[in-house]
């Protein structure tokens, strides 16, 4: 099993949640984080005193999908999560001992 | 483009100051408070409503529709509220009024004779019992919310120049006649028409400009597919609230006076309220299956918008039934937008025009005391009156909104860039974030 | 069951409609606003109070409890208030005023002569110099908020449809005849009961109401364990302060009149305000060892209330007196509340049950002016005509409360379920969310 | 030792209760309302602008500046407005108001007779038709607001403890005797100095008070380098809004009367605050690029501030220039802050204190009318004596608040540990969270 | 060393840290998430526009353990985070390369 | 390529970046979250209700470097997180299989 963390650009995750879902990944995990990078964020002005707002919001998706799918998974989310302009983001793919599913306590590919 | 506007500004400034510096305090220098005919109980009436319409708009409206958008635009959309108040009452000082409710030209506008409130000072307003002053500023605060209300139908999209633009040729070319037509001594009122506290001037005529904004404005990008539902509805129920509280300003000030009228029209601005909410949520429940805060609050505006009109001329059960009338005929309003797909963004059209095209026919049908007399109390003639009103009204605001918006848009363009619409207008127009 | 419910509204509704629709306007038409008795002053006054009073209700106590339940919960809670003003509002014009102020009817209640508000318009009411409308609406607003403040103890578990039922029954079977006792000739105001503005008929009754509810519905799942601390002070803080801020139409405003009377009791309002919140502070900085915003808040109000039946009758100084009180025996309420375990979620009953009773008991002390003498000012028997006031409303509202919850529980049912407790109220009994 | 501190508020009231608790009433006990001189309808003016008053500083005052801390302070902020009314109602009462307003003493102080507001009730006050006890009320409004303006300064950083001493010393040592000067039959007044309502007694005082402060407390941690943007910009414009709202009171109430004058006032107050937000969004817009909500908020107060002085003595041409003027000298009045580098955390000083000294000028200069006669006009000694007015208010303000200061560190230290100023003063202080 | 991620319903939060503490873990941190899965998520009605919310209020708990206390953690936490009914939630295990405790610069087992 | 989460004090925040953007890392992804751990929390009361909030605001950082940055970072970290009071946190390092930058599809050393 393998997890996936995606950063994406916030108002693309409708389009990246609905490409996993056609490919039959039926589950995932979404955290609103903050990401520095090379997109520079946007200034703030209050009674003349400027601040430089370097952090920009971005979505962090985690999908845990058996080895079998995860090229899929990563073609589908690169397609649904591109625009071509700076600050589209970053997938990061790491290796995942075991998984449970709480409810029933079955585990493997099974639990997710 | 903006420096060539703020010029504009600044012109009007300037001119205004030296033609009339001189000559308005000149006037008030003779100056004779509580000469005999001044009440100072009516007075006291007129000024706090005066507050309370205030109070209405800032911070009332800006809250309502500031609750209603998504965050990343509430702080635009109170700003359009707040320069409203601001534009409008520059421009009423200097000409607004005086276009208005100065000596009438043809039945159609004012005349020039109170540029600058020249003559405009403590002396009692004619046929009343309050400053001629007073009376001005309580309609000043009118014309404020009118402009502010139509700011609902294109928020989240709007240029803020664009806006500041639109409502200083608006409030001088729209509001300003239209107000002349009815209460300033133009052809509505003389023709008849009843209009107790503004159903056409202020409700119509903000909802059907609404309607030529949002047509010209067109779609908010992604409306329909992305989830814009509104993100503070607390605000909103308080924005509600006090527009509630301030309309008893709005609808018992207008009696001019601290008396039985003005008791009748606040009794009826009270149920009314109270009927529209009872009514939205009657009908959510019955076809949604539950009843929502934030029609109850819509509901209890559209009531407030549909007694205005007739607030003075009716009992508190013909006022229930206009409340209830409203609050059903203004959800109908909502619901056909949403058929109709053109995007109203805060329901301006749907429960302002609505609403007072309702009440200011309603008030042909109820309209029993104070001086009106409606079909169902002997008076069939009275509903045609009120029915050329309405329609009067609907044509020259349409239209003549729907010119100045191209004008507005050739002179410094209507919408912001599709990045700015999507990085919201908070960050883009003004370089502010509502909540850190 | 909903259907049902709406069905009953609706059915009342018509009933009204049809049997007063023709006469009330008829009365209104015979207006003869300014009639020489009317005082346009006091009237500004009173209509300028009863604003002011719909402010404490919407937006005030709408945000002072909305901001102390959880955010699952706010709009719920802050519906209450809203839904409150909506339906005593109508409850009040058909039938509610007259069973309060109407012709007493054996001392225990008003007559059926202004059902629909009939006959009830601009003339002066009965000696005062205000239409008669106008105080029917100063009226229907303490209606409209004695309703309100018992939603605090139900808050974050009573089903929606329970509370608008149970708030038109208990505005018919108890508000109103409270308030006739006291004010509308009964017997109450005939032993010589001193209440200036509701300390008995608005805050012992709406505390005690709240008890009852409390014990009844029982406690919020996961109260003592998990954590339920308000979700948003600065909200609560505002509802605070707009409560104060109408607390002035509330007092001063039951004066009549803009006269001595009104502002002796808007000074004592003030200083009452101020003492019971540093008492509050004193009592928790001496045993928590910090003083809290909650608490300035929370000592503020309970200052109000005790000022309340006083205000007219007593100077600065015994209202100083009156507020510490307040302050003090407020927070025992709400720490003997926590001792015994009971979940009077929003601390109605500590602040307004307490506070009130606490403040009819201190008018037979400290009255001084205005008509009344208490206790300190060589009258004995006052203080206990006021308790005997305080025992009879305690037993009436405690007893009638319970049986209309038993009634409302058997028709709709009191309690969401557990599930809906846990998802929160917004969504289960509104669909929407409160903060995107 | 917040033991020993609040040992002196109780013998403080202990003192006060048994001196004075007998006389007062007695006094009251002659009540006679209703006596000929007393005008109901400008009474009934006199209460709403008190009412108006305290809606400026608590929701009002403490919004605009609760929003614009960051959230782990907005608490503290809020608790600021909210117990300087509590602590300067009881002030006022027992000492303050003889302080400024009883029998003058020297030309610097008033008397000591009217101590617990002995003798001052309902009985017409000396030159005016409302009540004495509406007269003080309304007067106890401005004290309040001015100790609360000055919290704006320390905000973020100061011991709670310290500023409840500090409100207390500062009221009665500075507050009342510079409003007796003004207005109290003092000096200032003799010398013909105008102040209508309050440019040197409330906004030079409490600004001045201000930079006082912000000197001897010295900067927040990590001020220049961290982050400090306003955390809820939508409170901010809220309380600005109420502002403007209380405003009308604060201003048309200071004619003590429904007449011409309050009107004229009304008119000004109006659009010096449209002036004020207009001419800080062009500055800003034309240096910074674009116009800012916190600006339009900024503005409005400036102009607000601005107009104060003059509000009764000039037409609405003269009050756009004043408010103007506002608008423009307070933007750069905060530039300078940014640039010498103290610590004004929410201007203060800027605003009001510069706000205000430009207003007392400006009224020596535009004052055309209710007795004032400016330099414009052809009075140029006008302008001497405000300028003599502004000065010794700057002079005497500072020095005794860098006094008062002194003392409070002494006794109970004025400023938080590094620790707690990290952990926010919500917590450290107060033991809450605004926000779960 | 590994880490574990959880992901479990809101209210369980409690429950879950209790759990662990008796195991004698003394550390964790918390994020709130939004997650996607079997269990629906709740509508919403505005003006009559209706919207379905599909992503639903979770809490993602991270807690590093020695290897030899993985399987008590994990049993600890399925058994108070479970209620039997969809949208109980998952568990991740992953290997750690290292952990470093930042104030005394300790690293290994000691550091948690 | 290795994920390094750092948990550390919020306020440290801006000292911890500057750090690594010194160090030529010119990414991060930052998330709020709340720790418990020996650090205890603060009291709340409200009406006389006490509670004791045992959970502690934190910011956690998610740095991916190449291995060869690997060392540098932590070290960067630590100095610039590091108060010496308890509480300063901790920092996880793990293996990742493969990065991709989702703009242009590039993967390794070069997505970052
Ligand atoms: N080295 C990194 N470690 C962790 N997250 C990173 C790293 N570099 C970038 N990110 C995340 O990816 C987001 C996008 O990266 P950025 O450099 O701005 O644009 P792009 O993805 O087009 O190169 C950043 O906002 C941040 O959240
Ligand atoms: N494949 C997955 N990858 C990451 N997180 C997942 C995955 N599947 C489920 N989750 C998380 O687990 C939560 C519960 O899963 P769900 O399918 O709703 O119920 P259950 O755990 O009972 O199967 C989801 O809300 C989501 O946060
Ligand atoms: N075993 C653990 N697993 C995950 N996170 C932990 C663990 N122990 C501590 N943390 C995180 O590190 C933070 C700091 O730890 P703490 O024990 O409070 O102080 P210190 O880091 O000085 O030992 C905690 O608030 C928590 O977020």
């Amino acid at each position: 099993m393998k997890l996936i963390q995606a950063i994406i650009k916030p108002f693309k995750l409708d389009e990246v949640k609905e490409a996993l879902v056609e490919l039959g990944i039926q589950g995932m995990t979404v955290t609103e984080v903050k990401g520095f990078g090379r997109q520079k964020g946007h200034k703030e002005t209050y009674r003349g005193t400027e601040y430089q707002i370097e952090f920009v919001p971005k979505i962090k998706l985690e999908i845990v999908v058996p080895d079998s799918r995860v090229a899929d998974a990563l073609e589908g989310i690169t397609r649904a999560a591109k625009t071509g302009s700076i600050g589209d983001g970053k997938i990061f793919v790491s290796e995942l001992q075991s998984v449970i599913r709480i409810r029933t306590g079955e585990s493997g590919e099974g639990a997710v | 483009m903006t420096a060539l506007f703020r010029n504009r500004i600044f012109w009007i400034t300037i001119v205004g100051l030296f033609s009339l510096g001189g000559l308005v305090p000149g006037v008030y220098a003779q100056d004779s408070p509580g000469t005999p005919q001044i009440s100072a109980g009516d007075t006291a009436w007129v000024l706090t409503s005066s507050a309370l319409v205030l109070a209405m708009v800032i911070p009332g409206l800006a809250l309502f529709y500031g609750g209603m958008v998504r965050s990343k635009n509430v702080l635009s959309t109170i700003m359009h509220s707040f320069i409203a108040v601001c534009v409008v009452s520059i421009v009423w000082v200097f000409w607004g009024y005086s276009l208005a409710f100065a000596p009438d030209v043809g039945g159609v506008v004012g005349g020039l004779q109170w540029l600058g409130l020249t003559g405009v000072g403590p002396e009692p307003v004619e046929g009343s019992t309050i400053p001629h002053s007073v009376f001005m500023v309580f309609q000043l605060m009118f014309a404020a919310i009118t402009v502010a209300l139509i700011s609902g139908a294109i928020a989240e999209r709007v240029k803020f120049s664009a806006f500041v633009l639109f409502a200083i040729l608006w409030v001088t070319l729209i509001y300003s006649p239209l107000c002349h037509w009815v209460w300033g001594g133009g052809w509505l009122g003389e023709l008849g028409a009843l209009d107790f506290a503004g159903g056409t001037v202020v409700h119509i005529s903000s909802g059907v400009a609404a309607l030529a904004c949002a047509l010209v404005l067109g779609k908010r990008k992604g409306y329909g597919t992305e989830n814009m539902a509104p993100h503070n509805l607390p605000l909103t129920v308080v924005g509600a609230s006090l527009l509630w509280f301030g309309w008893f300003g709005f609808n018992a000030g207008s009696a001019l006076a601290a008396d039985g009228i003005a008791g009748g029209a606040f009794v009826a601005t009270q149920v009314a309220a109270a009927a529209g909410a009872l009514a939205w949520l009657g009908v959510e429940w019955a076809y949604r299956g539950k009843p929502t805060i934030l029609g109850a609050a819509s509901g209890a505006v559209a009531g407030l918008v549909a007694i205005t009109p007739a607030a003075g001329f009716v009992g508190p059960i013909s006022a229930i039934w206009i409340g209830l009338g409203g609050g059903v005929f203004c959800y109908l309003g909502v619901f056909l937008k949403n058929k109709m797909g053109y995007d109203d963004a805060l329901d301006v059209m749907g429960i302002h025009g609505i609403g007072g095209t309702w009440g200011a026919l309603a008030t042909g049908l109820f309209a029993s005391m104070g001086g009106g007399t409606g079909l169902f109390f002997g008076n069939p003639g009275q509903v045609m009156i009120q029915a050329i009103g309405v329609g009067a009204t609907w044509i020259f605001v349409f239209a003549g909104t729907f010119l100045i918006l191209k004008i507005v848009d050739g002179v410094v363009g209507l919408r912001v860039s599709k990045e700015e619409e999507v990085l919201g207008l908070d960050l883009t127009q003004h370089n502010e974030r509502a909540y850190e």
